[in-house]
């Protein structure tokens, strides 16, 4: 039972490195921004996760419904996902703006442009 | 009881979707996967609703419904020009 | 003008069902977002006979839907039987029908053939549609016309 | 009346004046609005330190609701402290920008940088003055965007990476926050600071609360670029507009530090932090590492504004040593030096500016002759190396003090054997501008070089000032970073 | 009728599960792009269909059933249209049906 | 579900083509939008959808037009660097799961400490039935207003970078997709629905999932659906760029002078309780406020986004 309550998170934790993985292994650096967004995501889910309540339901006030799940991680995480696209829309917009410069997205090719210049 | 089923069945049906936009094989392909995954989306967010017992938030659904159209539309755009606004004329467009 | 008239109109109905509270304040602020809609919407300059179609007559596109829910249905459990077959018969061909020559016309064409599973319209100029079906008698079907006559009869403009 | 709403009036104020820069669309207009909310927030965080020291900790209900439930200001001594490090170094840097965002920024996008800027700084001044976590990650969101922003607006173009690499490392660093407060939420049911520190004990010993320590930790540590998570520091402040380099240099590991602070003590506690967790025997080795290898890439740096950045990376490790020897003096030292610390780098950040400004460069190769072309702006150079170097009757040596006082008093003879000679490298990497500066041969310059002007000079030469007058009137500094430990270890009265 | 509405409700919703399976084994199998439209189309017009009847006969007549309703005919007009855009921009992309050449039976790629 | 998320994770990271990687994305999002209905989050669900599926996948698609399209293979040292960090991060994490409390366990110390009274007394004390937007615009009202500040940052920080679209110079020809018959007609059908749709969303934040982040990002997206269908010309026309700045900077500063007005009637920053006669009317009134203010900035901040990407040239 220990484990099946964990099972859960655990799964979350490996989308968070999937998504870790992805930022630091990609020389690209609009895959960086990907990997970024799943590894904010899947953060978010922990977040909900935390918040679920067993037979609690949408924390939208009715009547006759006494068990709710907790809207606090709720509210948290739609600040979060608001944080998460702004730095991808301006991520991406330095991403543009490199491109611009170097003709390339690609990590190593800037670091031998700026090597050489 | 119904509805899980129903829930299950849309799920099996994204797995399958989903294959196919990891397989392939050409670009074409995957958006209308994507495209296929946003219907499946909506039916089973609907379902779920029910099978939770407050189907009131059906709202959500439609803005799947309304982003699905919108996300491929863009994509398109994005494969028709190679840009979102057209800042380039569409080359060799009306053959 | 009659097209924004209408356009609010519809709108607000729709406030309506969406919204399902009838207090003051939320009506008043539906009232508000209508007219708000229908200002941008004239500023976009999609209120017109295209994006709002109001001279479509009602029983015959009640007629005609019905009709097509009916090939939707037939035609579903035809591609149906076809996935589910381990042979996958099929034999997807190309054919190009003319369409009318009003352009909400020409839509509702299109999309119909696309709605039917079996045949999907995969390009729209000069008022002839290029299908694609999945076998040949689909193909054979559409090209007899039948869907186009309904199609005529509908978008009738006044 | 006005009184009790100053901690809200403090952020609001930048707050809302970052929209109405956009507004303005102007970038002489935008600079004086900016430059008049930056005196405010100087003069309301005078104000409320002044309120903190006579009456103790101040705390302000946003939206009248009581804390845990809303979100709570709560100002002690150090945060209060932190508040005027920040306000004050960016009145007078952004005293300074005009002119030299003039120069370096291009001219249409003038009031986006006074719109950045505001944000940039009420995030600051919104991490520091905060009673909650959650509303800490948000601000400090608000002022990383913004800084990537700031630092891209560059025209080099090597900007634009410097500040794409921010980016993704400043994200990862707050979503490791991010974890970390889910943890901690998960574990205690709470966002607000104090009632965390109270709620945490009873589950401190589950694993549960240590990862999130070790997240949290690790998190801000990126963000306050503590020796090995450094790499983006340098390019960051190096590729910005000097203005921004100097206001980067003065403020934004600042908080991060004061951050690393507020977890450790007041809500994990002492006893969490340095016995459960031995904080103290990992952060004393990374402390010296960072200051000896720090020191060492700085003397073979040519760009001089990169050789700053490492030295930042190295004055850090001086901060997390005080903070490493958890004693009252040792955290003083810590507090002292962010403070002073911040006076002396934004000084030699905006006599680059200077140097930036009339000759185009600040390779080390560049300054040559500098010394007799711009003697006021190399005169501010020198005196802000000696007290980056930590000559007496500069900050510099006051800060250098009192962590000697407080290796010695734990007997650790050695550190502070080791904190002289870490010096001695900063006096070698300072002696080397200044050598070129003074007696290096100008080489073949077709333009006779000019003084600054004086509306930059001036506000660096108040830094410069400061610099010395809080080298040697120390009441004050001393005072209050005394009391701000105090109130940390919790050995107040 | 109670009884009688939930069966009818099982009814059209299993239907219109098959059919939304139908398609993802269609999407699957099927040989090349533009047969996988048809595929789609499926679960896309009598799958959503019968799905949303089954569930407006559960919802009876209420302000669920109404938006249940809306959703559909949303679907139903955006839905081929992004299907027509999705294959004309495919055969402007130079991407050639393989009915061009009829009773091509290649097994899928 | 958390399968196929999983699955589109690895995909995703070995998936070289940018295109696909982008386009799983916008699975991935979709993904964990339905599993945040599982979990009873509909607000987050509401605006997962909007935002990762919708407008984060739209300017990955935007940012990808404007470079390349495929990427590097990973360096095989860097690939081991990556891998040992993801490991020991992981293994950290789950060596700290091991003490949480189990998933969904109503006992979780989470469950019962702050929470409990915005859940029993929300209703006396806000008067809204939606409890997420009761929390989020009054009682952690302020970090709204910081994420109304952030949004409104990223717009200006991508509109500094990629700079305005030059009033009325934009594009040579058509540059819409008014020939595309059937989506002219589609979108014109669409258009006034879902902008009615954005508002509903706007005002029922109070009784349903929804307000006005959610709002803005649909009012958003119906914009840029006519923006692609029509054209860069015609929705700078309908909404000119520096119209949309302004309501974007306005939003933030109805925000705040709402808290400016509180504070000049003798409540704390942000206290709506004295803006009406009774306290309840007071919470309506600034909650309705405030949500219009942050509907307006992200609207018009997601509007300008996708001006400043659709209508970038580069530098020669």
């Amino acid at each position: 039972m220990q484990i099946f309550g964990l099972y859960n998170y655990w799964i979350v934790i490996i989308l968070m490195m999937i998504g870790l993985y992805v930022v630091i292994a990609s020389g690209n650096l609009i895959k960086k921004i990907v990997g970024l967004n799943i590894f904010q995501t899947s953060v978010f889910i922990l977040y909900i996760s935390i918040g679920k309540l067993q037979g609690g339901t949408a924390p939208i006030l009715v009547e006759g419904v006494t068990s709710y799940s907790n809207p606090l991680p709720h509210v948290l995480i739609l600040t979060a996902i608001v944080v998460g696209v702004a730095t991808t829309a301006l991520g991406l917009a330095l991403a543009v703006r490199i491109y611009g410069a170097y003709d390339s997205i690609e990590e190593d090719e800037i670091q031998k442009q700026d090597a050489t210049s | 009881m119904i509805f899980a089923l129903a829930a299950c069945a849309i799920l099996l049906t994204m797995a399958l979707t989903l294959s196919r936009g990891i397989l392939g094989p050409t670009t074409y392909d995957r958006i209308l996967a994507v495209n296929s995954f946003g219907t499946k989306t909506v039916l089973i967010i609907a379902v779920l609703g029910f099978m939770t017992g407050r189907p009131d938030f059906l709202d959500i659904a439609f803005v799947y419904a309304l982003i699905n159209f919108v996300g491929t539309i863009a994509v398109l755009k994005f494969f028709e020009y190679g840009d979102l606004g057209g800042a380039r004329s569409p080359d060799e467009y009306e053959s | 003008m009659r097209h924004s008239i209408s356009l609010f109109v519809f709108s607000f109905a729709v406030w309506l069902l969406l919204s399902g509270y009838f207090e003051s304040l939320l009506l008043v602020l539906g009232l508000a977002s209508c007219a708000f809609v229908v200002w941008i919407a004239r500023r976009q300059d999609v209120v017109d006979h295209e994006g709002h179609p109001m001279h479509l007559r009602p029983m015959r596109w009640i007629l005609y839907l019905i009709w097509l829910i009916g090939e939707i249905v037939k035609s579903n459990i035809d591609v149906a039987k076809r996935v589910w077959s381990p042979k996958l018969p099929i034999s997807p061909t190309l054919v190009k029908v003319p369409a009318d020559s009003d352009e909400l016309r020409q839509v509702i064409y299109a999309n119909s053939i696309t709605l039917t599973p079996g045949t999907v319209s995969i390009d729209l100029t000069d008022a002839t549609i290029t299908v694609h079906a999945l076998t040949r008698e689909g193909a054979l079907a559409l090209e007899t016309g039948e869907m186009a006559r309904r199609v005529h009869g509908v978008g009738r403009a006044e | 009346m006005i009184r009790a709403q100053l901690p809200v009036l403090q952020v609001v104020i930048p707050l809302l004046a970052g929209p109405v820069c956009l507004l303005l669309h102007h970038s002489r207009l935008s600079w004086g609005l900016a430059t008049s909310a930056s005196w405010v927030a100087l003069f309301i965080s005078l104000a409320l330190l002044d309120q903190v020291l006579i009456t103790g900790p101040i705390s302000y209900e946003l939206g009248g609701w009581a804390a845990p439930w809303g979100i709570e200001y709560r100002i002690d001594e150090i945060n209060a402290f932190v508040l005027l490090i920040i306000s004050g170094i960016n009145a007078i840097t952004i005293s300074f920008a005009r002119a030299s965002i003039e120069h370096e920024v291009n001219e249409k996008r003038g009031h986006i940088v006074y719109t950045g800027w505001m944000l940039y700084l009420s995030g600051l001044l919104g991490i520091a003055i905060t009673g909650d976590v959650f509303n800490v990650f948000v601000f400090l969101e608000i002022s990383s965007l913004s800084s990537y922003l700031l630092i891209s607006l560059n025209r080099d173009r090597r900007a634009l990476t410097a500040a794409f690499r921010y980016l993704v490392m400043g994200t990862i660093g707050a979503t490791f926050i991010l974890i970390g407060i889910a943890l901690l939420y998960m574990m205690t049911g709470t966002l607000n600071m104090a009632d965390l520190a109270a709620r945490i004990l009873s589950v401190s010993d589950t694993r549960t609360v240590k990862i999130a320590f070790a997240f949290l930790t690790a998190g801000i540590g990126l963000k306050a670029a503590v020796f090995p998570m450094h790499f983006w520091l340098p390019n960051a402040y190096a590729y910005a507009p000097s203005a921004i380099s100097a206001l980067f240099a003065g403020t934004a590991t600042k908080v991060a530090i004061y951050l690393l602070l507020r977890f450790f003590f007041t809500i994990y506690g002492v006893e969490f932090s340095f016995e459960t967790m031995k904080l103290d025997r990992i952060l004393l080795p990374l402390a010296l590492a960072g200051i000896f290898v720090a020191s060492t890439i700085a003397i073979f740096e040519t760009d001089v504004k990169r050789m700053l950045g490492y030295s930042s990376i190295a004055q850090i490790g001086y901060m997390v040593l005080g903070v490493s020897l958890v004693s009252v003096t040792g955290v003083t030292a810590a507090i002292l030096h962010l403070f002073n610390h911040a006076l002396m780098k934004a000084a030699l950040f905006l006599a680059l500016g200077c140097v930036f400004f009339r000759v185009g460069s600040v390779t080390r190769g560049d300054l040559a002759g500098l010394g007799y072309a711009m003697p006021w702006t190399m005169g501010a150079f020198v005196l802000g190396g000696l007290s980056l170097v930590g000559i007496p009757l500069t900050v510099g040596f006051i800060s250098k003090w009192y962590l000697i006082v407080a290796a010695l008093d734990q007997q650790m003879w050695w550190l502070a054997v080791l904190v002289l000679i870490s010096s001695l490298l900063a006096l070698v990497y300072v002696w080397q501008v200044i050598e070129v500066a003074y007696f290096g041969t100008a080489g073949d310059r077709s333009v006779k070089i000019k003084e600054a002007p004086a509306a930059l000079l001036i506000p660096t030469w108040i830094l410069i000032i400061a610099n010395i007058y809080f080298g040697i009137d120390t009441s004050l500094t001393v005072g209050v970073a005394g009391r701000a430990a105090q109130a940390l270890l919790g050995t107040a009265s | 009728m109670q009884l009688l509405i939930d069966i009818l409700s099982w009814i059209t919703i299993l239907t219109g599960s098959f059919f939304v399976i139908t398609g993802g084994i269609g999407i699957l199998r099927l040989p090349d792009f533009f047969t996988r439209l048809h595929a789609v189309s499926m679960p896309d017009t009598l799958g959503i269909g019968l799905i949303i009847l089954g569930l407006v006969l559960q919802a009876g007549f209420t302000q669920t059933s109404a938006k249940l309703i809306m959703i559909f005919l949303f679907m139903i007009f955006t839905g081929p249209a992004a299907t027509h855009a999705l294959a004309k921009t495919a055969l402007h992309g130079k991407l050639k049906p393989k009915a061009m050449y009829k009773q091509d039976e290649e097994s899928s790629t | 579900m958390l399968g196929l998320l999983t699955v589109t994770a690895i995909a995703i990271a070995r998936m070289d083509q940018l295109f696909a990687a982008v386009m799983l994305f916008g699975i991935y999002s979709l993904l964990s939008a339905a599993l945040f209905v599982v979990m009873d989050a509909v607000d987050v669900a509401f605006t997962e959808a909007a935002v990762g599926a919708g407008i984060a996948t739209i300017l990955m698609l935007g940012a990808l037009a404007l470079t390349s399209r495929e990427q590097h293979a990973v360096p095989r040292s860097r690939h081991w660097i990556a891998l040992s960090v993801v490991v020991i991060t992981g293994a950290a994490l789950i060596y700290g799961t091991l003490d949480m409390p189990l998933y969904a366990d109503p006992n979780a110390p989470a469950h019962l400490h702050v929470v409990p009274r915005y859940l029993q007394q929300s209703m006396q004390e806000i008067g809204i039935p939606n409890v997420v937007t009761s929390v989020l615009a009054s009682y952690r009202g302020y970090d709204t207003l910081g994420e109304t500040v952030v949004i409104f940052t990223a717009a200006v920080g991508v509109i500094g970078r990629l700079g305005i679209v030059p009033e009325g110079v934009v594009e040579s020809k058509t540059g819409g997709m008014e020939h595309h018959l059937i989506l002219r007609i589609t979108a014109k059908l669409m258009l006034p629905l879902i902008l009615l749709f954005a508002l509903y969303v706007q005002f029922h934040g109070d009784f349903g999932p929804g307000g006005g982040f959610q709002a803005g990002v649909i009012f958003a997206s119906a914009f840029i659906l006519y923006g692609l269908v029509f054209g860069m010309r015609s929705v700078t026309r309908v909404a000119p760029s520096i119209v949309v700045r302004t309501l974007a900077a306005a939003g933030v500063l109805i925000y705040g002078g709402v808290g400016v007005i509180s504070l000049l009637l003798g409540g704390n920053y942000l206290d709506y309780n004295v803006l009406g006669d009774q306290p309840k009317d007071g919470q309506h009134l600034g909650i309705f406020l405030v949500e219009f203010g942050v509907g307006m900035t992200v609207a018009a901040s997601m509007i300008s986004l996708f001006y400043a990407y659709a209508s970038y040239k580069r530098e020669e």
